[in-house]
């Protein structure tokens, strides 16, 4: 075990595939010398090369394009968006050519590309530098997505993306980029994306699914309410949205009888609507209220500090726990 | 002209078995037995006997897609009966008759996945190709081709930048027909040679006549040969669209006299008046390719049409969508 | 009143607002002689003339950064895609522009652009031209959601979009082109994008939500089940998606107690969660049986005959209501 | 040079101004007062100063984005003051300090909405310029920069495409300071010059010298005559960035020699000079604009930071964000 950034995390989870692997490679803007915009990709071309950390013209419909050809040609490419709000622009390459290659091939090529999407606020940077894009993508089949936060998490999922052999979205919280926890020195085994649920935190008065900055403010939260009114609270950390683990949940839901679902993009046509729906619709006897959603204000990210209004804070998470809780 | 006499008989037959799958292609869809709205190729036969010619006459290897309105290559390069059962949809399709003709896809016989949307293949066969190259694999290259319209897209330009900087083996290739579905080339791109573009990029870009199948093969040879040496470049041909966009277009936007003579223009009789000044063919081959090359095309009409249509259960496989258990329900 | 087909609604609409507002511009591809690929521009070019009629290349991305620009220089653009599954290639211009124009003018400059997207099943063409792409952009702020599905609605709806102020996407579902209907000869109000809901139909046992295909195949499904069972059920088109008339279905589910929600875009992700979500959220205690949600399936569309095993079809809708009235 | 000695003085006090408000950007991150990742225009001030002219110079009216290091052209465009305090984040700013200096936009002042995301602006602009010419104003025109990695956008190419076949009223301005973040020009498009693209749309381009202001309006001012005429074109400057990507940026991907010897490469040095061998400056003015420049720009901060901040209600005031009542709730 050491203690670890997000950042290394992300970093060694690379490093270790890239090892493992010599077919991996990593496709993105500013990934050679500069080590990437955010530095995960430090060491990584000094290391591989020049042909295994590609080094891209700012391109993104151009190398979203480019690594499913790669991947036909049996590599297994690492794309990084820059920011998670790019990805506007790869959306014809992962949405209508990503998405359906193995379909199209009549199961028989597979498109094992990983594309990294750093997403979401903290970074004061505006409109077009905080989105979260989940939900964007949740209603394409042929596409997975995974979205862990620990870096513990992030090592084993971020390898698991890269592993499998289906186009995945990996999104993690650039916010979050130096959060520290424990990592083992060794990952004993690559997870599978299926049933990644986490319970990480057992509680027996309400469930709560949570992920990236949405999941430790919803910790923080409940530790304030567990203390003040003595219920407890259980935390799901899905890890992996699309295969999504719902028996954990429902399991869950069908102890406590309560749900709220949070997390940092606008509620409206949010992921959460999704996990609401199918625990409604599997646990509907067992609820003892209505559930509740705690998401991100349905606006525009302003520039700087402001940006603090836009995403659901501790508070607004305490609001929420407590309305689920009624 | 470098090719020989059975080389240029072969030709001879690549471009009338195109005319012949052509009018096959109208017939079946208005009989009903196609699904979708296909291309025709009626008119551009001979840029895809100067291809087919091409490619066999290399020893280059070719891993590409097709333009929508070069079936001939498709089938040459998936199989004729393959190809036929996917347009019509039978189980002895290359994908079972689920994918369809717009979503070919066959990797071990060199045929990338074809795509609905146009303009993202150039970029993704960049990327095949950039595998190609990084593997070490020689005289093995990425074919694109694009139609005068699709090439308005934005990728393709980034493609041809990707190209251009890593150096890859690939050819870029505009059958340019002149029309893109209603809207003809002139409001398409300011340009006279759509291969002019190649210079935006530092490479080297030849037009040449598209209805004639010598000109093509040659071009395309020489195409081949630069991107196999990784100079990508880019060819090409001028031709024009007979028939409306998609079978049974009325064609309303578009002045239609050229109909009334099509044989002045008319490729494949263009190419039969060369080879019978060359000695080549005659009036008795030329009945006899006729023939032989409608007997294979309806044979594999009849042979598709024989075949079952996928299940339900077929359709939704879930092995299909989903390389592993890791996928969530269909 | 006369009869009249999706088709000739559509061209009716932008012919009518044309006339109204002569800022009221087209941009598309084939929009000129031949009246756009649906024929739904037809005369339109020459009735106007090319400055308002704007036949463009094939360049999605451009196009739609273009009627932004346009738009901010005073026009009015209606912009189609031929085939909705191209939004793709537009999405960066319709995502992070369009929507966030308004924002970053601080209120002061709005994006009149209407996008115009026919989608869904129908045209037996495979998985490039058949998709739902409603909930691709449902998690986006700033923009606004439209979907009528009778010819009477689609004429007043797609006018209320195009004199929106906001940047509007337009969906219809192809399939549903030759549909007819009653169109009123003279409209004599545009309508407000805001409650929009419809009730189509009372009943007291079940609320069912659907739009597009869905609902003439809910419709033909209720039928069947009213006559099989002798209950009856409130169907209800929502019209508009983004603003949801929630209150109409509120009081519905109030009453009946019950929810159906369908649509053909792929169930997992799709806007059906955020319908029903909303629903369980605000009627939690008037439920008396968990909703349903009858979808498209969570995978590729095959080509020809084949799509028809994607979209849900009046058994899978009977099924459905069956379900919901247990 | 067809530049009086007054002009070429307030070209002076323009490139000044512009190595001011670098140096001060620079100045208020480091101490915490501007928030995100700002992009410094040090080493490129004779870009911003060869615009301003050739904008003052000009009858035409531009309407426009700019690079994001340009900043002095948009504090031109939007008034300094509303511009500092949009940097700032204070309710002073041009949209009360909520949109930032990444989304700076002020149609009334010509100031066309930034994006954050690189590739879409040329389209955007290519549409305003349309409406435009549509309307019958004369003599405006979209100005429409970027750098020279934005430029791989595919989207870029659209526009120019757009541009040359409705003949717009647009310069399209390239601003080549030889580097995308750490990524060298030469390892985002194959040319020696990016200008030559317009040729791909038979548009006319030119190359100058990005550190010479004076260089810089003269191509400026021709561009933007071609445009008025409707007539689309390109302008590339060619010069170098000093700074980092952002403020603060290590470099640690790049030679950082040329900073020993700053002065020899210094575009304010070299216009010095030139104008003291012209007669036109001497120390004392050189003093005293420097001071004057200093001053309204340290005044402009000062008043911005006695700003108030938006408070929730104003960030989340739904009609920043729909028009009318029918949006939904925020
Ligand atoms: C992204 C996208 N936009 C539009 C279309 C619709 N479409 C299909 S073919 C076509 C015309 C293509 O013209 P061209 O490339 O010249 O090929 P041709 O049909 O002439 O062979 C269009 C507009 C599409 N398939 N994809
Ligand atoms: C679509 C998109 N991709 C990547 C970025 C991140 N990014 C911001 S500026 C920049 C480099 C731009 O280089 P250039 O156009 O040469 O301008 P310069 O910074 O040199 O002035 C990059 C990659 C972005 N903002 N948008
Ligand atoms: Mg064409
Ligand atoms: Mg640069």
């Amino acid at each position: 075990m050491s203690e670890m950034s997000v950042m290394k995390a992300l970093n060694l989870a690379m490093f270790e595939e890239m090892v493992a692997d010599e077919k991996v490679i990593c496709i993105g803007e500013d990934l050679g010398k500069q080590g990437g915009c955010w530095g995960t990709f430090t060491g990584l071309q000094e290391k591989f090369g020049e042909n295994r950390v590609l080094e891209f013209p700012i391109l993104e419909a151009g190398y979203t394009l480019f690594s499913v050809g790669a991947a036909l040609g049996g590599y297994r490419p690492i794309v990084e968006f820059m920011f998670a709000d790019f990805v506007t622009l790869g959306f014809e390459g992962i949405v209508d050519i990503a998405a359906k290659i193995r379909f199209n091939s009549g199961g028989v090529d597979s498109c094992p590309v990983t594309f990294v999407l750093p997403q979401g606020g903290g970074g004061k940077s505006g409109a077009h530098h905080s989105q979260s894009v989940e939900a964007w993508f949740a209603n394409v089949p042929g596409l997975k997505i995974v979205a862990p936060t620990t870096p513990a998490d992030i090592r084993a999922y971020y390898r698991a993306a890269i592993r499998d052999d289906d186009p995945t979205l990996f999104i993690y919280q650039r916010a979050t980029m130096g959060l520290t926890g424990e990592v083992p020195d060794v990952l004993d085994e690559v997870p599978s994306l299926a049933k990644a649920g986490k319970i990480v935190k057992t509680g027996a008065d309400l469930t709560v699914v949570a992920y990236h900055r949405a999941l430790l403010n919803a910790m923080a939260a409940a530790a304030q309410v567990e203390e003040e009114t003595g219920k407890t609270i259980e935390i799901i950390d899905p890890r992996v949205l699309i295969p999504f683990d719902k028996e954990i949940v429902f399991d869950s839901v069908k102890k406590t009888g309560r749900l709220m679902v949070a997390h940092e993009a606008p509620e409206r046509g949010g992921f959460g609507a999704q996990i609401l729906s199918w625990v409604v619709e599997n646990c509907m006897k067992e609820l003892k209220a209505a559930p509740v959603r705690v998401a991100g204000v349905n606006s525009i990210i302003p520039f700087g500090d402001l940006e603090k209004y836009l995403y659901p804070s501790v508070e607004d998470m305490k609001a929420g726990i407590l309305k689920a809780l009624k | 002209m470098n090719f020989s006499n059975e080389e240029l008989l072969e030709m001879y037959s690549d471009i009338v078995k195109s005319r012949v799958l052509g009018e096959k292609i109208v017939e079946y869809i208005f009989s009903g037995k196609i699904a979708g709205a296909i291309h025709p190729c009626l008119g551009q036969e001979a840029v895809s006997a100067g291809i087919l010619t091409a490619f066999k006459k290399s020893d280059i290897i070719t891993y590409g897609t097709e333009t929508h309105r070069a079936q001939t290559v498709m089938a040459h390069r998936v199989g004729w009966k393959p190809f036929i059962a996917e347009l019509l949809g039978r189980t002895g399709g290359c994908n079972d008759g689920i994918s369809g003709e717009y979503h070919i896809h066959d990797l071990k016989n060199g045929q990338l996945p074809a795509a609905g949307a146009l303009g993202g293949t150039w970029a993704e066969i960049a990327g095949f190709a950039w595998a190609l190259k990084n593997d070490g694999k020689k005289r093995q290259i990425g074919f694109a081709p694009y139609g005068d319209g699709a090439i308005s897209q934005g990728a393709t330009y980034e493609a041809m930048n990707i190209a251009a900087l890593f150096k890859l083996p690939i050819l870029f290739f505009i059958e340019n027909n002149g029309i893109a579905m209603s809207t003809p080339v002139e409001n398409q791109s300011p340009l006279e040679n759509l291969a002019d573009r190649a210079a935006a990029f530092n490479m080297k870009g030849v037009t040449v006549d598209g209805d004639d199948p010598v000109a093509v093969a040659e071009a395309v040879l020489n195409g081949m040969e630069l991107a196999a040496n990784n100079e990508p470049n880019v060819v090409e041909v001028k031709t024009m669209r007979w028939e409306g966009h998609y079978v049974g277009d009325p064609q309303k936007y578009r002045d239609l006299s050229y109909k009334e003579d099509l044989d002045s223009i008319c490729p494949v009789v263009r190419f039969e008046k060369r080879l019978i000044e060359l000695g080549i063919l005659d009036d008795e081959i030329i009945k006899a390719v006729r023939e032989s090359q409608t007997k294979e095309i309806v044979d594999g009409f009849d042979e598709g049409l024989s075949q079952t249509i996928a299940t339900k259960e077929q359709v939704l496989d879930y092995n299909r969508v989903y390389s592993n258990n890791a996928g969530g329900e269909l």
